[in-house]
């Protein structure tokens, strides 16, 4: 059944005729990728000016699902390299499952806010000022599961259990504190360096030994149409040009 | 399966359905009986919450209802609190996002009464509150059903918004729906079976109560003219 | 002013008609007022505007003194604040309620074993009894009429407004509601404004007669007076004035009048209005035949005429004549009989001079 | 603003709504018309899609239309292809899931249509379907109407089904709420805003345009009896 | 068999009465039968089961020996094949049509010019014109009423059935249309079922007669037949007989029969029937009124009375007579002065022995 589908073109729909001139990738990729990737993209499009290159940002979980399914993706970025790694144990993955960054979380608060994580760390949110804070949900959000981690081992999670409001991932987790809302949250990094979030909050980095590792891995599928631009684009991401953006958006990388 | 969870769906569709049927009723008799000129332009805002994304919807209604928002500033202080992650936030939402579920069966149904009944009424001396009740209602009983059931349905089975303006607070703001939506993400499958299948089990016997029940004596489908 | 019922209004229909209606009706406790008039005449629209149901453009409705609705005060009383009991022409029963619950509708503010007796008197006097737990799409037309008029009686109104009440039942059944609903007036002391298309009934039912015609009142007045008096055509045609023609007055005298009508002359007593050109009208009831050689009678109009159609009516016969112009007589079965009355058979008719009706004709 | 995102969004509306229209309709009319003693059940049963979470639906649904499911299955074999991540599998996905908001409006707008008047019809000759078009579809205008507008509402903004089966590929399958949805999870308000307002401005126009036009000549409002 | 509609049915209202109705009727081109009955009889029930509208539990209809029903052989045509001409008595106009478009509706078959051609003749006919446009809520009740006929006449049908096609019109338009209608289905040749409450529509308007009785068809023959002949009470009542007396058959010879009644003894025909126990029916404008010294006439029975009262209707006058037992007679208003008749007044009636009709009495 699984042969089945390799030779399935779900890609049917594919408009022009001309496409197999064309050198295609789709990229689906974790949300906290975003502004990371974009920037490795407009990298990547140079070298290809011929390629039609898209990505689809969205939840790790769903990607599984889907690419399980027979989603037309060509590679995969999780947030999370157990989701790559069960899709390579059901035979679906070309080659290895690879890591590309750690992810990173932080304590955000809105600039007017008079919690002083900078100063204090997590104890800030002890303070009565932080009524909500919210994270991910660590059921099913790698972010939302650090972030539980970081509470636990600094030693505030009974204190602020009952405070804890869970978003559905870690961009909702952000517009709960953004909003005004929540009054505290823990974030990825690479979202509290986006622009939109930089600008209007304070953060406090939460030491890489606080929580588990959170390696995001990913992996080239067998169904990608044009494999040899795959492979390309995962030596780019892994390369120094992809490390470096990687570095600047706060992915730590995965060899450190 | 998530018992809490479940009970707190039924809570929140149960609430929903109550104020849209309070709130509902007299904007669709509006909505049937005026003659204001301008009236189809209220008929299709009442449809719009439909057209956004609920969670853009949601986000828009944290950003309204939170501390920094203008109800939101209103609300906290006139009652010490805030509308978001609290249950009645979730109700708010819910009946602004399912008002046009209530809203448009309401209409179509409350328009299809016959004028000379409430005439009729008028004239034996009941009041035009009470011709409402004693026949308007009844005589549009099978729409007014249709937008519960889907107030209902949908109140149940939304999550975008609640979870925006819900906070997945166990046992407080963590629906039915959100409790399976996070089973699922967490690839546990199994547990999110269980949960859909209780919600859908119970839905199902609640519907099918509800048609079962409706008592069809006065429907449209007569023996005879 | 206090015992009437003043109406004074105009109801415009966009797309349609206009309907004016000027009239001053004795209003007492028990009187009936009959609406009469041809399909369209706007019976309806009057009787909706009484009942605060449409709002005339123009005008006022004064009930016993009571400004129910005056455009030009802007006063206007609403329905149920007028507690008229109004039998819709094509019923309007509520249809999700059983016969019972129908009439008990209006009844909210009596003790419930009050609401009971008086429904369960009104199902005895309509013949309803049996009926009460069905819904009206269970019951035959006839029953929803009497249903719909139950309803209409059982909030004991101050004024009964019935749009052909009657109209679907059979005759011996409506004979006999038309009595008791007559006693049962008087009895309530309700005044009554009534529509029907049945001259019996309105003989029978009636104490004023307002007669309408294209959205307009033609006549008012104690029923015998309109019926006898008829003040313009159509009036005559609807009182049931079967022949009508025109007439030129030739002489005034001593109280009658000689007008000329096609080969003849005839003698009618002396008309109040003024101008030669009339209608002569004449009831066929009031045309007696005879055999030509039979003797004369004090009759003042006597003419020669020859059958032409017969037509059985119960217990009349409609007898078609040719006396150089058309003529109708109405006989009874035995003087068919006695006159061998047949197609073609030569006759005398005559009628006397008050049986002439003489209206203006323009 | 993302034009190729709206677009499709409303093909996909359009094809919803007027999908249903052809399968709601008789659905709807057997419903309104049907004796049968189990019917409350399929009355039950059509309005169950609405009661789970969008994606959770979604997510069933992909499994069900995916090649390794029963449907996909078959459909793979006969067709060649699959229909997940397609519009084909969009517009099942919508269909499916919209499926009460048409059938819920269109069942009790045509259970209020007088029989009298099919009667009436049927002894002028006119046969059961053209008296259908002819007298039981002008008499429930406004109730289809109110369907329509829920389903085609509804469609624009549902996005946890569409993304779930659709998988959000940019000019295939990604619709007008997904993008706004992405907007907002990318933080980039103003985008999502902007896309958000002509999907609203758009829709209010088209729903203001339906009930404007709507011709009220047989409305249920006359001045008269 | 060939031009005859032969109906037996039985048809069960859940929670109702039951309506049979055995019948057979000549059904030849332009043949019209009236349904006579009281309301709540059953006459809309057969109609809408001739209409294929109810389906009967047990029986069969055949219409010029075709079946178009039969539940013994599981035939049931439907409406669509029947092709009647039905009017229903609530009308069931369609109200989001104007009228011309509810005429027009059921000749979608026909070129368009045809179509307008017979909705505008119809519109003629019936005195519609200028109301084409409008919608049935824009109508008065009479003018919804002939709309309505002129829908059921314009399919041409095979088989007309009427629900008192008339009743909501004015009598002048009443007898008007009468005779157009008359005329038309004479033109058209289409066999007619007409359900109507007013007598002399039953007369003037039908050849056939079927009286039909709580859910029971009592009596079927020629209008004439039925009227003259009723065969039991409650045809005698429906037909206008008013006086119903409980008598005994003492002797019969010659032809003749001699009843006894209260303290009377009457002279009538000889009964077909056997049995002693009779009722004696007697209808009021058989019944002639005289001075009692007046001479003697040929009348067989003459009984002294008392006048008991007097009722005014049109041009007859009803008299209530007490004579040892209620007599009512039925005299026109010339006699009503002749012998100046009053409440009290002591009278001779006399009545001849076949105005006498005796009815069995069980
Ligand atoms: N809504 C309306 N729009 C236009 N014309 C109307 C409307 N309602 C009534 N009419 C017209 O007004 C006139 C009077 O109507 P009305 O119903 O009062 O007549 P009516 O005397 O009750 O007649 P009928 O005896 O046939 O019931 C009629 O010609 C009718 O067609
Ligand atoms: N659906 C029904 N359920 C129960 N009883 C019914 C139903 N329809 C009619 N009936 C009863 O059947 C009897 C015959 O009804 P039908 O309508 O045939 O009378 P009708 O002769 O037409 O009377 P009318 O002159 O009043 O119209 C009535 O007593 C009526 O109450
Ligand atoms: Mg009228
Ligand atoms: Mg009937």
């Amino acid at each position: 059944r699984v042969g089945l589908r390799e030779n399935g073109t779900v890609a049917s729909s594919t408009p022009s005729a001309g496409a197999e001139q064309q050198r295609t990738l789709t990229i689906a990729a974790a949300s906290d990728l975003k502004f990371a990737l974009d920037e490795v993209l407009v990298r990547f499009r140079a070298k290809h000016p011929g390629a039609d290159i898209q990505v689809t940002y969205g939840s790790s979980g769903n990607f599984l699902a889907q690419i399980g399914n027979g989603a037309p993706f060509d590679v995969f970025l999780s947030a999370d390299v157990a989701y790559p790694r069960e899709l390579a144990a059901q035979g679906l993955v070309a080659g290895e499952v690879f890591l590309y960054a750690v992810g990173r979380i932080v304590v955000w608060v809105p600039r007017d806010s008079p919690l002083s994580v900078e100063q204090r760390g997590m104890e800030a949110l002890r303070e009565p000022a932080a009524r909500r804070i919210a994270i991910a949900n660590p059921q099913h959000a790698p972010y939302g599961r650090a972030a539980e981690a970081a509470l636990k081992s600094q030693g505030v999670y009974d204190t602020v259990k009952e405070k804890l409001v869970l978003g559905e991932n870690i961009a909702q987790t952000a517009q709960f504190v953004q909003s005004g809302a929540a009054d505290a949250g823990i974030i990825a990094l690479a979202l509290a360096l986006a622009p939109a979030m930089r600008e209007q909050g304070h953060a406090w980095v939460v030491p890489l030994d606080a929580y588990p590792r959170m390696e995001q891995g990913g992996a080239i599928l067998k169904r990608a149409k044009d494999e040899a631009l795959a492979r390309e684009f995962r030596d780019h991401l892994l390369g120094p040009e992809g490390t470096a953006v990687l570095d600047r958006y706060g992915f730590s990388l995965p060899k450190e | 399966m998530d018992r809490a969870a479940i009970l707190l769906s039924l809570r929140l569709a149960a609430w929903t359905t109550l104020l849209l049927l309070m709130l509902g009723l007299p904007l669709s008799w509006w909505l049937a009986t005026s003659r204001w000129r301008w009236k189809f332009l209220v008929e299709a805002v009442v449809s719009l919450p439909l057209v956004l994304p609920p969670t853009v919807l949601g986000f828009y209604l944290l950003l309204a209802l939170g501390p920094r928002g203008p109800l939101g500033g209103a609300f906290e202080s006139l009652f010490g609190s805030t509308l978001p992650f609290s249950f009645g936030g979730l109700l708010v939402a819910s009946v602004l996002y399912s008002l046009p579920f209530s809203v448009q069966p309401f209409t179509a149904a409350l328009a299809g009464v016959d004028r000379r009944l409430l005439e009729a009424s008028w004239c034996l001396g009941v009041s035009r509150f009470q011709t409402f009740l004693r026949v308007v209602l009844p005589l549009s009983a099978t729409g007014i059903l249709s937008g519960m059931v889907l107030t209902f349905a949908h109140t149940l089975g939304e999550f975008g918004v609640v979870l925006m303006v819900g906070g997945n607070l166990e046992g407080r703001t963590r629906t039915a729906s959100i409790s399976i939506y996070d089973a699922v993400q967490a690839l546990d499958y199994a547990s999110a079976g269980r949960t859909a299948l209780v919600l859908l089990v119970f839905s199902f016997l609640v519907l099918a109560l509800t048609y079962g029940l409706q008592r069809r004596v006065w429907a449209s489908w007569p023996t005879r003219s | 002013m206090a015992d009437t019922l003043v109406v004074d209004l105009e109801k415009r229909f966009h797309g349609g008609p206009t309907v004016r209606a000027t009239l001053e009706l004795p209003a007492t406790p028990g009187r009936v007022a009959v609406l009469f008039g041809p399909s369209g005449a706007g019976k309806t629209t009057v009787l909706r505007c009484l009942a605060g149901l449409d709002q005339p453009e123009h005008g006022r409705v004064l009930f016993h003194g009571e400004p129910w609705c005056d455009t030009s005060a802007r006063i206007f009383l609403p329905p149920q604040r007028r507690r008229v009991g109004l039998l819709f022409q094509d019923y309007a029963l509520f249809p999700h309620l059983t016969a019972e619950q129908n009439v008990q509708y209006g009844l909210g503010a009596l003790p419930a074993d009050e609401r009971r007796e008086r429904s369960r008197s009104l199902f005895a006097l309509l013949h309803l009894e049996g009926l009460e737990g069905r819904r009206p799409r269970e019951l035959s037309g006839g029953q929803q009429q009497r249903v719909a008029l139950a309803r209409a009686l059982a909030i004991r109104p101050r004024l009964l407004l019935l749009d052909e009440p009657l109209s679907a039942l059979d005759a011996p059944s409506r004979e006999h509601l038309r009595g008791e609903l007559r006693r049962l007036l008087r009895e309530l002391g309700v005044p009554t404004v009534v529509v029907t298309h049945d001259r019996l009934e309105a003989l029978a039912l009636g104490d004023d007669l307002v007669a309408m015609e294209g959205g307009r009142v033609c006549q008012v007045g104690p029923v015998a007076d309109v019926f006898n008096h008829p003040a313009e055509l159509a009036v005559a045609r609807m009182t049931g004035i079967e022949t009508v023609l025109p007439g030129t007055v030739l002489k005034r005298e001593a109280g009658l009048a000689t007008v000329e009508v096609g080969p003849h002359h005839l003698v009618a007593l002396e008309p109040a209005h003024e101008g030669s050109a009339v209608f002569v009208c004449l009831r066929a009831e009031d045309v007696t035949l005879g055999l030509p050689e039979a003797a004369p009678t004090s009759a003042r109009n006597r003419l020669p005429c020859k059958v032409v159609s017969l037509a059985h009516e119960g217990a009349l016969v409609r007898v078609g004549l040719d006396a150089g112009f058309p003529l109708v007589a109405r006989v009874t079965r035995f003087s068919t009989e006695e006159l061998g009355l047949a197609e073609g058979r030569a006759l005398t008719a005559t009628f006397k001079a008050p049986a002439v009706r003489l209206v203006p004709r323009p």
